[in-house]
């Protein structure tokens, strides 16, 4: 299994509740807006803590609320992007792109600057600070960031958003690269059911 | 506006005290802002309140206590003595440890609230990438609240400049070794008809702050003209 | 290089004791450190262990708390100084003012106030409260005061015609040229006003003797004599 | 702990002259912190400094240059006798202006770095539904800097609190109506042996000023509470 | 015509350009990421001055640069749905829905608070503070607050990004709604083919 995750949240008023087992590849997450699916990604990622339940990935237990297991972000080495994008505001395009790159282990990094420059299309956006980028140019800086640090598991949350259909094509086949090479497991929020169509290897509806 | 050399000697001591004094307490008073701004334990409004005293307090209450703890008879003073073998007593260091004394609370304030101002959702991705939270601290907050450091910076070194009341109650106003420019701008008062000497040294002090303003203003410009690219 | 003795003076003392400073090091000696602060902040400073070696305070209850503590060496405290107190008022201000008991002081002063020292607390203060006192004119000018940090805070108040009348001492009178003497106070309505001087029980230095033997010579005090001291 | 009646006077006063001093400065305070975040005009860093100045001088230096601007005899004091016919000197007014240009550079600083980091494209947003400049100042621009207010109000009534220097020169001390705590505090460390009383006035500001830190630590509190009830 | 722009602006060492004219109804701008959508639409709003040209709404022109015109943004009247939310941090959900609201005259409303929330499904959401929303939630109010403007004309962002198929098609009625019945003319940035075949009385290429 790559993500076995079970686990209740309360938020405010709102209770956030998630079952699921994925055996590898890429789980699509859909549920209407405000189902839970951005609060089911950041306990994933060590952001939000569960009230309790437990989270597995690839075998290591990242959170397990009776145990008292609680792994801090930093170690889960787990690439995410987030919803808004989220860049470093004081590094130029690429200090944000190697971010993470730069702390991972060498062993771990399974794509280089250069090809993930080549397929999101940000060759000319290098030397920018991120608060000149366009909508769907931070989205793609985003989106390479996260690549780049050698994770071991990927959690996108709608990161084809505000892409073109051109772009967002090509982005789709490296992902699915991805998936299929690497055997790297996602996590894939989106609300677009054609992209849900492609990409899915299993669909999980939160807040169901 | 000639300076004789006697002046350029208190210019050159000022600076040595106010930068002394300000850069050794700059690290300080980033952790104290930083646990100020995050932290939660018990008696940290105390802590809080203990950084405003050199503010709310006369500065000459201030030298006093310094002098009660930091003098060759104070508890502090007679470790500093017996271990390492120093006194501040008289001392141009001595001149700067009030100096950092009074600037403390306002570069803690001014770093408290630039680090308030962070986005905490920011330092977030920074963990999900790996960084762990020294790491993060050191690439992600700390230069994101540069404007609360240069603030708290700017503001520190001119109070430091200005810093009169604890500095002569503590160490005194010895020429050449603790007599800053505020304290040889009070001397020159304290001669009948020697204001010329008085203007001399208050336009120096002027002059010293107008130049790390300057200074500042550039740093800050050109960060903020670097990350604000974005004119929509 | 090798330092004189450290000498630490009140504040009132800046002009005449350098003067006496100067005269010692033309002698072949090494100059003197003068630190000049008020007498508070000096014995304060002595109390806490500070390495001086003279101390010249500008009254008598401050050198008494010091010797209270024995922090003076025996035998060597000597009343140096004496002064006068007088009455100033602004240089081209008109009328001369003969101080004897119930003077016309609340009407000559108006609506304006009265500039003096501290009655509370600083020494020339103090003293003018006495004479006034004496003069049974305090009850009618005691809520007419103007109290400065300082005396020469009250004299600069007076040279500013901030405030029409002042009580200062005959050497600061002199001293400015923007004040006139309006009258003085007769020597018995007030406790002498004397300036004692001794060595410190920590005195280290050889010259500290010296310059004080120089202080109390003729030669000595023929220089204070010349800023308006009494000498004893 | 007991307070005389005469203690109780002074901290009323300290109260009145500290928050009236600070309360009236305010809006300048952030208008000028305004002018500096957003403005561009020449001059610029020459208003910056001016306004750092009460910093860089010693505090007695700024009594003296409000005396030379407001006292009878300045320009301003005599424009203000002849058309309002009121005069600062030696009232409680007075010491409130010493007091609020004390603690005008901490109070701009502070402001001036939470209009800073104010996100523009907020406004920007305002502005497109039909709110203009002024309205979108007042209902944007102000709320959100509201934690420099905050900082900028506690470091100002801070400093006003323990402001000395600067009051006493400007207004001299005169019990009931310029005598705050700190110059309460500065004539008992006059005074050999009245440790006592300087400690318990010490302790009256340092009340004062925990006071109003936990005012402001609740009201930010709150206020970031409300806003950030997002955990993600 | 509803919108006459004709402008040109340089950014950074980009260059932007659009000249179109749209009749009335809703003209959807498309265009690769980066093509300068966002940033037309800030020139229109008054939000970033063009270099050169000229923009005309309604017959009214905001903008002339040869004539030295140049409305503030709070004259336009636009109802701008940004590409990122954008809400009031310090206001909750109501005041940032009726902060437009309030300011335009009476006459010139043409939709209520309650019809607002009842079509966007916000009405759980009005004593929430924004930084409590979810992506989804919060461009829905972002979308409410423009409509409760007061606005002579709309310019939309992606304005469905991040919101499910449900949710979207009623909001897309809506908007239908709002073009044919108050003929209020629209500016409408989309990726989506489908969502532009939908609504678009005309299309516009932008950096075509
Ligand atoms: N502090 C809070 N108080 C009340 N409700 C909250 C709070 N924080 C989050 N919520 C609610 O929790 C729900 C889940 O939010 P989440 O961001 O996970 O939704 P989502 O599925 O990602 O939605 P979207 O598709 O719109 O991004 C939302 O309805 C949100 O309003
Ligand atoms: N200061 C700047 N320096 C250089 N380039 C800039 C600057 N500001 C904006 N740009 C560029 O201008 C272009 C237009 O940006 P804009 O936001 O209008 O694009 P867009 O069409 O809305 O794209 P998207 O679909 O991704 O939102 C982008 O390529 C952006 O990188
Ligand atoms: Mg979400
Ligand atoms: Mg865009």
């Amino acid at each position: 299994m790559s993500f076995e995750v079970e686990v209740r949240r309360t938020l405010g008023d709102r209770m956030i509740e998630a079952c699921f087992a994925a055996p590898s590849g890429l789980t699509v997450l859909r549920g209407v807006s405000g189902a839970g699916k951005t609060s089911v990604l950041n306990m994933v990622a060590g952001l939000l803590t569960p009230d309790q339940g437990r989270i597995i990935v690839n075998g290591q237990t990242l959170f397990d609320g009776a145990a008292g297991t609680n792994l801090p972000p930093h170690r889960r080495r787990l690439g995410y992007v987030f919803q808004d994008a989220r860049l470093f505001p004081h590094m130029r395009v690429r200090g944000n792109l190697l971010y993470g790159y730069r702390l991972a282990p060498v062993d771990d990094r399974w794509m280089t600057l250069d090809e993930v420059v080549a397929f999101l299309g940000i060759a000319p956006l290098l030397d920018r600070w991120p608060r000149s980028l366009s909508g769907g140019e931070a989205q793609r800086v985003a989106l390479g960031r996260a690549l780049l640090s050698g994770a071991r598991a990927l959690l996108m949350d709608e990161p084809l958003a505000s892409i073109d259909p051109a772009r967002r094509s090509g982005i789709i086949e490296a992902i699915l690269r991805i998936r299929n090479e690497l055997s790297l497991p996602m996590l894939y929020v989106t609300h677009d059911p054609a992209e849900a169509e492609q990409l899915a290897t299993q669909l999980v509806t939160i807040g169901g | 506006m000639l300076l004789s050399d006697a002046d350029w000697e208190i210019v050159r001591l000022s600076l040595k005290v106010s930068l002394a004094g300000v850069i050794v307490i700059l690290p300080f008073a980033f952790m104290l802002a930083w646990l100020l701004a995050r932290g939660r334990f018990p008696g940290k409004l105390l802590l809080d309140a203990a950084i405003h005293l050199p503010l709310v307090l006369p500065p000459v209450v201030i030298g006093w206590l310094l002098l009660l703890a930091l003098g060759p008879a104070g508890p502090v003073g007679a470790l500093l003595d017996r271990w390492f073998g120093v006194s501040v007593m008289f001392r141009w260091t001595g001149a700067a440890i009030a100096a950092a004394i009074m600037a403390l609370p306002l570069m803690v304030r001014a770093m408290r609230l630039s680090i308030e101002a962070v986005d905490r959702r920011v330092e977030d991705a920074a963990r999900t990438l790996g960084a762990g939270p020294g790491w993060c601290f050191l690439t992600i907050l700390l230069p994101l609240s540069l404007p609360g450091i240069v603030t708290g910076f700017i503001l520190g070194f001119a109070r430091s400049i200005g810093e009169f009341g604890a500095t002569i109650t503590f160490v005194s106003n010895i020429p050449g070794e603790t007599q800053t420019l505020s304290l040889a701008i009070y001397s020159a008062l304290q001669v009948p008809g020697s204001d010329a000497a008085v203007w001399r040294l208050a336009l120096v002090s002027v002059a010293l702050s107008l130049g790390a303003l300057v200074a500042s203003e550039a740093l800050s410009q050109r960060q903020r003209a670097g990350r604000s690219g974005h004119v929509l | 290089r090798s330092k004189g003795p450290l000498v630490l003076a009140a504040a009132s003392l800046q002009e005449s004791l350098s003067a006496a400073a100067d005269a010692w090091a033309a002698m072949g000696h090494d100059r003197p450190i003068l630190s000049f602060a008020a007498s508070s902040a000096l014995a304060r400073q002595i109390e806490a262990g500070a390495p001086a070696d003279l101390f010249l305070s500008a009254d008598e209850d401050w050198m008494n708390a010091v010797a209270a503590k024995g922090l003076l060496r025996p035998g060597t405290r000597s009343d140096f100084l004496a002064n006068r107190l007088v009455l100033i008022a602004p240089a081209g201000s008109k009328g001369g003012m003969v101080i004897r008991r119930g003077f016309p002081l609340a009407r000559a002063l108006g609506k304006g106030r009265l500039a003096m020292a501290d009655p509370g607390s600083v020494p020339a203060g103090k003293y003018g409260k006495a004479a006034l006192m004496a003069m049974g004119v305090w009850p009618s000018v005691s809520n007419r005061i103007a109290a400065a940090e300082n005396v020469r805070g009250a004299l600069a108040m007076v040279e500013r015609r901030q405030a029409p009348y002042g009580i200062v001492y005959m050497t600061d009178a002199r001293a400015a040229s923007a004040v006139r003497v309006a009258g003085v106070f007769p020597a018995s309505s007030h406790p002498p006003i004397v300036y004692p001087l001794a060595i410190l029980a920590r005195s280290t230095h050889a010259d500290a003797n010296g310059f004080r033997r120089f202080l109390l010579s003729a030669r000595g005090k023929a220089i204070f004599r010349r800023y308006g001291f009494g000498v004893k």
